[in-house]
């Protein structure tokens, strides 16, 4: 049992993990897994309740040495310290046994560490320049680098993409051979299938059902986690209209994508695919003007935008989802009413007032409309699940009716149902006339587009239309096709 | 003999009667704590109804404030030692209107009505040091002023009238100025460096002795320059306000002199000056029954206490107040 | 999904009153400071207080402001002296110490305050284009601005003032001094502005996420810029209030109340890291002070241990406020 | 996998002289000083620029160990002075200002340390256990720390000081003044100790995320009160080296000091917002602000119009850093 305030996080669920499995938990965003993880790895303590490991009452909280030795963990939060090297990170509190650490020494220790995970980072850049693939590799290879017997991997593939999750599977599966335990969170439930023996399902911070995978028919499983029937998602067929919403024109930006041209029709959604580095995220910011391009101009619904200026891209009619809803989502203080309503501000009152009950109905509406769960729109965005507060974001994209919507990574980290009422929000905005750009790691993701263009080193190297299978589109990202 | 006749004030409360609020404009140098000390004790004596003291701690916006609380608690007569001369004029101004007398010590407000001030002139201060200074160098070489701070009227007429009478009289001496905010640490560094610039500097005058003293001598010594009068290496020392460890200095030969700035008598006047006012006293310009000067002022009169200078030949003298504390 | 064992209302209703949590503490003040002396109740006494509070109120208001949106100035405080002293120059004779330009006297205000705006500006020009670090940037600024005033009239007082400079301080407008009024009508402008207009909520989406806001289509550096500017003409403001209550401008006016101003917007709730707290808060934080120092003046208690007693309630408040916050404090 | 498309090797090789960007500066000012006056490069002259800078070293070592960890601390001006005085009034006989308690004279300075340890740990109580911040708490400490002065001397100097007191600021050992061979070691020891044990590595990491320090098993709350206390303690040391220097404990000893600590830590590359900065930086900040205050009094520059030109220069220096360190200032 732990609550946080008046909110029960976990509710008498309890887990039990059998020696040498992989072990899936899974549940919607909110159900209380990484409240769990917290207990589970003796960061917080349960308010009732105990924790056993193999039969044996867990250390004192104070005990961190203790815990560590029984079981390591890749947090959901991250716990990268970005003005710390790769290398310190790593091992960090645990640079030397005691006396002076030799830096020459850790830094082999950490190159070999790395080594044996394939993850291509220098030692000695400071974590904080990392992209945010980079620093997922470089958390789970720190927590695999304790040699516990028990490991717990909080969503570690919600920010990897296609490659990198085969290899940290590989990596997981020669763990198991060794007889270590692995306890697996994720929202992709085919990974599930894919690495996991047995599968518990928390819902509304309880214990449902625990079971082996193996027989557990994908369907019912979602099921159990919803609490009610959920039919897969279907993405509807649409015919794109004339008018170009959203158009990019000769863009370069140096080190990231080169001459880069791209137009979106009202009523079509664009996919942006590609492998990690191919430049997507970078193009898609500066359509949306988080970046400035060397080269090139972007035009929204015929209006020229001032190139590296949002404001003006927003007012031309545009709307946007950021790749990082920690870093450029929200602001976690203010309420999920505000953090919805800031593009429209100025529309909410005259004079450059802000009416509280205008703002506070807009708000009630798109919590309706995106199945936000909140106390109500007053709450701050900071104490909502990561899922609602992804959706939170939607909504301030969504907030004044845009005719060109660029979203990227939309998913990341969200539970299947809130992925399908995401989806869902992009495909009603393009039924209403406007135009989106999707990029997305998650080939799911990309099924609702009525064409995925495919980065590769910075360029757009093919222009694939709908009906595409996995196979053929990861061939392309990969390099080996054109 | 002060010219004493009774033109009562109306509205002070009638003769004899009424409490007198003080301030103390600080409590971080030696001098105002002596000051702060002889205050009650004279009062007693002289039958002062004194109110608890305020302390405005260098600051003239804590001072209004607390002058306008002790009016408030009902003082009927006000002395201050106003640090800020100009931004009093104000509430000078309302005192005034309020027929609340004020004896003004050891400063001159610029503006607005003041029953007395009882001060030693501190350009006489100046002036003394730099004659003595001249004198013990034969009107040449090299010396350093230690100044207060820039922003007190006091600092300031000490500087001036120092710069002014080395310019006239001993046109053949260099001054060098080290603005040291009344802060010993800034002392010591300048006066380091300045002596290691100019190995041949022969004079110091100090400003303020309770915060120069002890670091002047600290780096006198370390450059081995702490030697008697007679020796060429001696470096002559006057120092200004006349605390007791400055006369114990004079005793010991470590300095040669100090401006005795009288705290008792600071301290006596205002009082008397304050229950004179009460007690509708008025006086006019003319020398005083305690061999001083009253003098007319633009917005009232000012009692020019004497501030003898103490070298070795007076250092044991009973009536100096250093000697008197303890 | 949440599960909702409690009704949700407690505790938004609280988060509500968070801004008020020393008000006991004013209270207790009150109570106090009556027992303990007379005069303390008076309306006179309560006037004075908030009259004293007036300047240093103001600064409070733009430092608040300046805090929300995650930024700091500790130059405040030298341009309270330093505004009011150049503008003064610009119009007095050189034979009464100013620059002898010969500028007609009711420019003075103006002068004044397009003085605090200047030194504003120039602040959020290195903190905002340079990207420099706020807190050194405006403490240099602090000696430099202090300077400016120390070197222009040699540390002198001005009290020649024109006739205009000292209006605002010192007139009486319905029976309360006019500072008091100036002061209560920019705190209502200002709890109005930062509560129900767009700018002023923009302050608290730059404080508490700068990038956040960006993406939110919010001009940053834009808006950045107009609270350094408006925050230096706020300090000038305070400068023309106290030289009307003082009669003249000491060189150091202003000089060491950038504590007590941090001070007081932050008992009074507004948090050092920005993106949280009110305007109100701040106004209760001003009044704290207010009434400590009043009351340590009417009981005259000795200059030496003042400090002690101060600070300790500070200290006080502060635990009071994160007690009653609930909230641990950044 | 994630290829990198520019080598990394020069951008890391920047960083590592990252700490180091204040030694164009510092070599600047040797230049300007040396042409300025001929006194200036004597080793006289520099080594009395070193001694007068070992105190305020101490403090702003101090300082940048706290900064780094991601607190505050303002209280240790007041410690400077404060610690000493106590620790002296301990020994002395009544008569000449102390208690009267006649405690051994050798005494003195553990006392004084222990006095300043008792302050931070005061200090690390109050923001640790009651969660509050840690600027407040220590602006709050710097006014009743200077009042546990002012109140016991009653505002006076103490002049009768034990020599035990007085030797360390004094006495000169192998030609140098013992207070730099201090400084120098204690500096030494703080590069060495953040550099290249773990301990001091856990400042970075508590300083850069608190939690995931704290998930890493670093005790976190340990840590800090440590430094808390070994803040205070080096203030008290400075205090100790301060007093011999200047031969006696004036009543605003170390007040006004805060400012140049911060300004030479910023300067120096320690971050206000915490995990970044070195203290071989912090050092250098710290011979910047001494060499210009030297060149200034050699100079001789008018008192009014210095402050202009310091923090002009301390403007300047923060714009080289920016521009040298490459990275936005927090
Ligand atoms: N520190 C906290 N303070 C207040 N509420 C919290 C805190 N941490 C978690 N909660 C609440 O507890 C509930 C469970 O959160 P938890 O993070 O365990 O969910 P989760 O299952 O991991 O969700 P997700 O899939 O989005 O990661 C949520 O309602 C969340 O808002
Ligand atoms: N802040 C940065 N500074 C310098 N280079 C960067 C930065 N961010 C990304 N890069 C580099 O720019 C290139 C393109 O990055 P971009 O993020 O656009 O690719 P991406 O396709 O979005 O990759 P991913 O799918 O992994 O997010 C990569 O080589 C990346 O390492
Ligand atoms: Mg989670
Ligand atoms: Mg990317």
């Amino acid at each position: 049992m732990k609550r946080f305030g008046p909110t029960v996080a976990l509710n008498g669920a309890s887990i039990a993990i059998a020696e040498g499995e992989t072990h899936a938990l899974v549940g919607r965003n909110g159900a209380g897994k990484s409240t769990l993880v917290s207990i589970l790895t003796g960061l917080q303590p349960a308010d009732e309740g105990e924790v056993l490991f193999a039969g044996e009452p867990a250390p004192a909280l104070a005990d961190r040495d203790a815990w560590r030795r029984r079981v390591a963990c890749v947090y959901q939060k991250s716990t990268i310290i970005p003005a710390l090297t790769v290398a310190e990170n790593l091992f960090l509190n645990r640079q030397t046994e005691g006396g002076v650490i030799r830096w020459r020494a850790l830094r082999a220790r950490a190159r070999e560490l790395l080594d044996t995970y394939e993850v291509d980072v220098d030692v000695q850049a400071l974590a904080g320049d990392l992209s945010v693939e980079q620093r997922q590799l470089v958390e789970i290879a720190r927590a695999l680098s304790f040699g516990a017997r028990f490991i717990i991997l909080d969503e570690p593939t919600a920010r990897l993409d296609g490659p990198a999750i085969e290899r940290l599977f590989t990596r997981m599966r020669s763990l198991r051979e060794q007889g270590v335990t692995m306890m697996y969170i994720s929202h992709h439930l085919d990974e599930v299938y894919e690495i996991c023996q047995s599968v518990t399902v928390f819902r509304d911070a309880r214990h449902i059902v625990t079971r082996p995978v193996a027989g557990f028919p994908h369907g019912e499983l979602v099921d159990a986690m919803t609490g009610e029937a959920t039919a897969a998602y279907q993405s509807r067929a649409r015919t794109p209209g004339e008018r170009v919403v959203l158009a990019g024109e000769g863009l370069s930006l140096a080190g990231r994508y080169r001459e880069v041209d791209l137009t979106v029709r009202s009523g079509e959604v664009v996919g942006l695919a590609g492998s990690a580095s191919s430049g997507k995220v970078g193009l898609a910011e500066t359509l949306v003007g988080l970046r400035r391009p060397d080269a090139g101009t972007v035009t929204v619904n015929g209006v020229r935008v001032r190139p590296g200026d949002v404001p003006s891209a927003l007012r031309a009619g545009l709307g946007f989802v950021p790749e990082d809803r920690h870093h450029e989502g929200f602001v976690p203080l203010l309420s999920v009413a505000e953090n919805a309503t800031i593009p429209i501000a100025g529309k909410l009152g005259r004079f450059g007032t802000v009416s509280p009950s205008r703002q506070r109905a807009r708000a009630v509406q798109l919590i309706d409309d995106l199945d936000i769960k909140t106390e109500g729109p007053g709450q701050p965005v900071g104490d909502l699940s990561g899922g609602n507060a992804q959706k939170v974001v939607f909504a301030r994209a969504l907030v004044d009716d845009p005719s060109a919507l660029v979203v990227i990574n939309p998913t990341a980290g969200v539970d299947v149902k809130a992925k399908q009422a995401l989806l869902g929000a992009v495909e009603d905005a393009v039924e209403r006339g406007a135009g989106a750009v999707l990029v997305s790691d998650d080939l799911d993701d990309l099924r609702v587009c009525d064409r995925v263009l495919v980065m590769f080193h910075g360029r757009v190297v093919k222009d694939v239309p709908r009906g595409w299978t996995d196979h053929e589109l990861v061939a392309v990202m990969e390099g080996i096709e054109q | 003999a002060c010219g004493s006749s009774s033109t009562s004030t109306t509205g002070s409360g009638g003769a004899g009667g009424g409490k007198v609020g003080i301030d103390y404009p600080r409590a971080d140098s030696d001098f105002w704590n002596s000051y702060i000390k002889y205050v009650p004790q004279m009062a007693a004596e002289q039958k002062v109804d004194l109110m608890p003291a305020t302390n405005s701690q260098n600051d003239v916006a804590k001072l209004v404030s607390n002058v306008q609380a002790l009016v408030g608690q009902g003082a009927k007569a006000i002395v201050m030692a106003p640090q800020d001369t100009g931004a009093i004029a104000t509430t000078l101004q309302q005192l005034e209107n309020k027929k609340i007398p004020v004896v003004s010590v050891d400063t001159r407000p610029d503006k607005g009505k003041v029953s007395m001030v009882v001060r030693a002139d501190n350009r006489a201060y100046g002036t003394k040091a730099c004659e003595f200074l001249g004198e013990k160098l034969g009107g040449k070489g090299k010396v350093v002023q230690l100044m207060g701070s820039l922003s007190s009227i006091n600092g300031r007429d000490r500087a001036e009238a120092f710069r002014e009478c080395m310019k006239t009289k001993f046109p053949g001496i260099t001054v060098f100025e080290e603005p040291t905010e009344w802060e010993g640490s800034k002392a010591a560094s300048m006066l380091q460096t300045r002596l290691e610039q100019n190995p041949d500097i022969k004079g110091i005058y100090m400003h303020a002795g309770g915060v120069h003293l002890a670091p002047t001598l600290q780096v006198l010594k370390q450059k081995n320059l702490l030697v008697p009068p007679g020796d060429p290496k001696h470096v002559f020392v006057i120092s200004n306000d006349g605390i007791p460890e400055e006369l114990e200095a004079i005793r010991k030969g470590e300095i040669d002199a100090t401006v005795s700035q009288p705290a008792d008598l600071y301290a006596k006047y205002a009082m008397f000056y304050a229950k004179a006012s009460l007690d509708g006293k008025t006086f006019k310009p003319g020398p005083t029954d305690h061999d001083s000067t009253i003098i007319q002022l633009p917005n009232g009169l000012e009692d020019q206490l004497p501030a003898p200078l103490v070298t070795k030949d007076n250092v044991d003298d009973k009536n100096l107040w250093g000697n008197q504390v303890k | 999904m949440t599960t909702l064992t409690a009704s949700p209302s407690p505790r938004v209703r609280l988060a509500r009153f968070r801004d008020l949590t020393l008000v006991p503490v004013i209270l207790i003040l009150l109570v106090v400071g009556a027992v303990l002396d007379p005069t303390f109740l008076t309306s006179g006494n309560l006037t004075n207080v908030l009259q004293q509070q007036a300047a240093i109120s103001l600064l409070v208001l733009a430092e608040a402001m300046i805090l929300i949106a995650g930024k700091f100035d500790l130059s405040l405080e030298s341009t309270v002296g330093m505004a009011p002293a150049i503008a003064v120059m610009l119009v007095i004779p050189a034979s009464a110490g100013g620059f002898g330009l010969g500028l007609p006297g009711g420019l003075v205000i103006p002068l004044c305050l397009l003085v605090g705006a200047a030194i504003g500006a120039f602040n959020g020009f290195l903190i905002i284009k340079f990207q420099l670090s706020a807190f050194i940037v405006t403490l240099a600024m602090l000696i430099i601005v202090h300077g400016l005033q120390l070197g222009p009239t040699q540390g002198k007082t001005l009290f020649e003032l024109p006739d205009s400079i000292l209006y605002l301080g010192s007139a009486v407008w319905l029976g309360l001094p006019a500072s008091i009024w100036i002061a209560g009508v920019l705190f209502a402008a200002g709890i109005a502005g930062l509560a129900y207009f767009r700018i002023g909520r923009s302050l608290y989406a730059i404080g508490g996420n700068i990038d956040a806001a960006r993406a939110a289509g919010i001009r940053v550096d834009r808006v950045l810029w107009g609270v350094f500017i408006l925050g230096g003409t706020l300090a000038a403001l305070a400068g023309v209030l106290e030289t009307g209550r003082l009669g003249a401008i000491g060189s150091n006016q202003g000089v060491g109340w950038i504590f007590m101003v941090f001070a007081a917007a932050v008992i009074g709730g507004v948090s050092m890291d920005g993106g949280k707290g009110t305007i109100l808060g701040a106004l209760t934080g001003v009044l704290v002070i207010g009434l400590v120092q009043n009351i340590l003046t009417l009981k005259g208690v000795s200059g030496f241990w003042q400090p002690v007693v101060y600070g300790a309630i500070i200290l006080v408040a502060l635990i009071i406020s994160r007690i009653a916050g609930g909230k641990a404090q950044d």
